[in-house]
């Protein structure tokens, strides 16, 4: 087993990685932008280093000083975590040149499941559904149009290179496509520096779920069973959760040998995920592959009790999988809350500044991967996700319930966040009752939005009274509280909201 | 005297009565039972009609920013005398034959999609704002006349600032 | 089931029951004394009404107007949590008589197994072995020597009404007696109203094991096995964990059955305790029964997926048990560490003050029931214990290291706490080998306390930084860090310790 | 200046230099390499020798109490001046015939053991202290006489609050 790390990501993430390494004795190795010297992941490392620069170009991008800076501490390894140079084989290759382990699949796998085309042929090959679409990249415009009439709107632009959303745009009329296809090209190019995009048919109330695989250097595959990710807003997920509502046991059987399938058919080593989209008739097609540690991965840790962090550590130190078969039954119900420094009620605009208080959902059955604290400052500079809020209960019904309840507890201020949302999507009967598909965000948005009266006037109560604190001028004194009798008013209507579940 | 606290949606009236330094506070005639006890982090425990709620206050500008029970809102209060001052101050401003395009969220103008002088037509953009890697387009409202651009590439702006100037055709 | 009910306690433990209220959509309402208006209690309770005063005689204690609240806001039936009036029968049949449920067993149960020596008839009526010493509990101090002078010391003083270590007294020879039996009865008398105690011998190298169980109103009763809570200090529990390192499969189901009978001697209804002394010889002894939820529940709930919150509620709205079966397998492992306010190397002296800074751990495995927040006061009027602190891994060995992690992690300031002393405990190699006794803290106290070298010189080095900072007059510069480059001293050796695992 | 940090058990003593208001911190006259970065509320990051530590710093009186990877140190700082200062003051204090007992914990006074005036052996109970529900008995630290107690049963008291006076026999 390896001695030190080097982690090259940030936030959350980092500090996920650092966790485990603390709980296995390896020492972990920060690397940080001028932005984030005083971010959780920097002070709980074993040693860190400073990457210099703000924007992610010039830091968590920076390959060769991070390659540089991990061979001078004397680091074995290199963990990329997710997103940045994650599913760069580029980097992946220059980590091994270096004389280092790359914490991930070996490059050749991440190339050809990173190129969308590629990777399409290989699943085809493999008998692997895939959705229809173009073969190849595209960089010609006016060629990607003309195949988007010919498969018919609507159709996904994707970037080739892409993930997470980005460079991804879903276009619904031929009208919006060239628009829609160069910026979508140029998020690609800023993000992965590859602006080729690819064109797919858009899959009937699609449900969006993905086998999480462990590979090992021996040809050994197992999965560890589905998370849904169903519940989307512009393609970027929002909440996730394990088992998904939607499968069977027959059903989970055919798409985890399809996942299994796909991780050998590209030669996988380490921790994947195999995403499908399951349409209306349980059909389901091979989206794509994530050649790596996935946000989202806590949920299958939660039902499955593996420490998945810990099992890339052996897998990249050349041990064989320690887990034998792959997962078709599961300890109880996980979900998983991204969440965002956003304001959902003001479109969804971000929400940079300070976070002022924080205090986060604790007790029975919660979990929180965050990478901030009381103090952070939350800056434009990098992703808006600022933590990852989990719970586990016995059964779906009681990780809903569960999950309301945290959600409502999480203290934050000097933020806003996508907990009010996340609150509503949570009470609503449709997911609640398990019948949703990606586009529920967008089919409901007008009922996950909006304020609770009652709530807004105990918050206008609130305000006021804290200005006249403010102000210190009076002591506003309660036309009850002091005779320590009960209320003759039973105002018990006031809160059915909060308590509903 | 009247005091109003406005939410993005509605509006709620109280009445402040003062007697030998201290406040009552009444709504809609009703004395208000509500104890509100500040816990330091502009924190407060408030037990309404013995009814408990942790509250979390926080000041921008002249807006409250209030977190209860997972819900966030956003309020502004004002009592009698300022609503009158402001109404005051409004009556006095004229509509102006130019309008202003603010940003709507703080980020980075990754390009400007339209040149001074130019007319643009309803719903196509004039230029593109980036914030945490998502791009967003800022489109003409109506058929207008760009006059001037506020903000150039690369620059970062903050939310409400001004991008650019137009007039309508 | 219930709509509404009533919290007669307060701390982690009243906000614990809140918890499982509000995911059940269960109105819950808190009672408080003045000392703790400021509580999280306080302001997570749906509901919240004073009752008044500081000390718990005044508040906590005062059954007359706890019983009158719950009537006039509606509760149906009241959790008296453990501690204050968890075991007091009169005030279970007062709460029965007033109309409402009391959420715990029947007056009865309560009485005979309240009463240590009437619960050690019963038992030795019912086979379930008891240890050696006194039938009756004892009021006449002269008496009392005598038996214990027979049954030969070291001997154990209890209070008969007694539980959590209080009025109880280890008296090793015979001189010491009189002034222990004094101080016992005082305390007894103080926190029980009853100043009886009884006399028991001394178990050698005794461990202690006990096992929870669940017991409906139809005779139903199941166990969920073990907790062993052997590392205590004056009698006090610091540490428990599910399962033992001890019990082996034959084991458990011997005391488990033993368990069992022990709950239906009594006509148990509810979630109670068998509390068990083993011995070297693995005999086992019953000890006493802990009728109510125990303050160690957690580590239970945490490898049996159970919330036994939820169950004592579902038990006392009159359902038959949900659970049908014993357990004798368990998911995983699971500690908990009770975090005192105390500063043990300094002679474990009280540290009441305000806390200045709180941050939790948080990530992988990490359940925290805490009854404080950031600015809580600490108080001198009630116990010690702030917050429970608990992990869940695959095994006891994973458990022991993300335990280590989580105490390193947690961040508390303004108050010192037990945690540099759990630090230690989960790096002795004896108890990581789970050979260990009640005696652990005692024997191992000089390895338990003092400072490591490495880590005061940080800390020096930090205090030294702290008051340049706070005297703002000169700005220091590292000696390299304004290089952007790696420090050519490696000084590695220095926080070995802080990776031990 | 030298400056001494001093724990329970330990003291470490450094070497501040000063320059054009820049500081400059020595150990063994090796330059200390340490960033020290105040995150708010009493925390720091100190990264020294490139190895990363968040530190809770916590001041009462004139101790500074320091949190790190768990651990809690109780420190004084003192540079050269105060040293020499203090200890001018100590030679001229002289030792008193008379001892005082301080309390050791803070807590409740629930029983005074002794009257004044009486003689008390070793180990004997003077008075029993109370604190979160658990009592202490405060013994006589050698055969002596009790002159005062400053305290009454019932009293709360603080850690360090005078008790009673003694005088050795």
């Amino acid at each position: 087993m390896f001695t030190k790390i080097l982690i090259a990501n940030r936030g959350e993430i980092a500090l996920r990685i650092i966790r485990t390494c603390n709980e296995m004795g390896i020492k972990s190795v920060a690397v940080y932008s001028d932005v984030d010297r005083k971010s959780p992941f920097v002070y709980s490392a074993f040693e860190a280093y400073p990457l210099g620069g703000k924007t992610s170009q010039e830091s968590y991008l920076n390959w060769q000083k991070i390659i540089d800076i991990a061979k001078k501490c004397g680091a074995e390894a290199i963990h990329p975590g997710y997103g940045f140079m994650s599913e760069n084989a580029d980097f992946a290759e220059a980590v091994e040149k270096a004389g280092l382990v790359f914490i991930g699949p070996k490059a050749d796998s991440i190339r050809i499941m990173g190129n969308k085309t590629a990777a399409r042929k290989l699943m085809i090959k493999n008998n692997v559904p895939t959705v229809p679409g173009t073969e190849d990249a595209i960089t010609d415009h006016a060629a990607a149009q003309k195949i988007a009439r010919e498969i018919g709107y609507p159709v996904l632009v994707k970037a080739a290179a892409g993930g997470g959303g980005k460079g991804m745009r879903l276009v619904k009329e031929d009208k919006d496509f060239v628009q829609s296809v160069e910026s979508a090209a140029r998020e690609a190019k800023a993000a992965f520096n590859d602006e080729a995009v690819y064109i797919e048919k858009f899959v009937e109330e699609p449900r969006h779920i993905e086998f999480q695989i462990l590979a090992d250097a021996f040809g050994n595959v197992v999965h560890l069973g589905e998370r849904e990710c169903s519940v989307q807003r512009r393609h970027q997920k929002v909440i996730e959760e394990a088992p998904s509502s939607l499968l069977d046991n027959k059903l989970r059987t055919r798409m985890g040998e399809a996942a299994v399938n796909a991780a050998k058919a590209c030669k996988y080593q380490n921790a994947g995920t195999i995403e499908f989209l399951v349409d209306k008739n349980k059909n389901f097609y091979f989206l794509e592959m994530n050649t790596r540690l996935q946000v989202e991965h806590p949920v299958t840790e939660l039902v499955t009790g593996i420490d998945l962090v810990e099992e890339q550590l052996y897998i990249a130190s050349g041990s064989a999988l320690r887990i034998k078969d792959s997962f078709n039954s599961f300890n109880g119900h996980a979900f998983e809350c991204r969440l965002y420094a956003e304001d959902a009620e003001n479109n969804w605009v971000p929400s940079p500044g300070i976070i002022e208080y924080l205090n986060a959902a604790k007790g029975p059955g919660v979990r929180e991967d965050s990478g901030v604290t009381k103090g952070s400052e939350i800056s434009l500079y990098y992703d808006p996700m600022i933590s990852k809020l989990c719970v586990w209960a016995a059964d779906r019904h009681h990780a809903l319930n569960r999950m309301l309840r945290a959600l409502r507890e999480y203290e934050i201020s000097g933020i806003k966040t996508s907990i009010p949302f996340l609150i509503k999507v949570f009470e609503h009967k449709d997911f609640r009752a398990g019948n949703f598909t990606t586009k529920f965000i967008e089919e409901h948005q007008s009922e996950l939005l909006g304020e609770d009266k009652a709530l807004a006037e105990i918050a206008s109560l609130a305000a006021i009274l804290a200005q006249i604190e403010e102000q210190k001028k009076i002591k506003v004194i309660s036309g009850n509280s002091h005779n320590n009798t009960i209320s003759s008013n039973w105002k018990t209507t006031h809160r059915i909201r909060q308590l509903r579940t | 005297m009247k005091i109003f606290a406005n939410t993005r949606t509605r509006q709620f009236e109280y009445e402040l009565k003062q007697e030998n330094g201290n406040g009552f506070l009444f709504k809609d005639d009703q004395p208000v039972d509500a104890q509100f006890v500040a816990l330091g982090n502009g924190r407060y425990s408030l037990i309404k009609d013995n009814q408990s709620y942790i509250i979390n206050v926080s000041k921008k500008d002249d807006t409250y920013s209030v977190r209860v029970a997972g819900e966030h809102f956003d309020v502004k209060v004002e009592d009698e005398r300022t609503r009158q001052v402001k109404a005051l101050v409004n009556a006095a401003s004229t509509v102006q034959g130019e309008k202003t395009i603010k940003a709507p969220i703080p980020g980075l103008v990754v390009k400007i999609l339209a040149q001074e002088g130019e007319n643009i037509k309803a719903e196509n953009g004039l230029l593109i704002l980036e914030a945490m890697k998502m791009e967003n387009i800022i489109k003409a409202p109506f058929d207008c006349e760009v006059l001037k651009f506020e903000v150039s590439e690369k620059d970062t702006v903050t939310q409400n600032q001004v991008l650019l100037r137009i007039k309508g055709l």
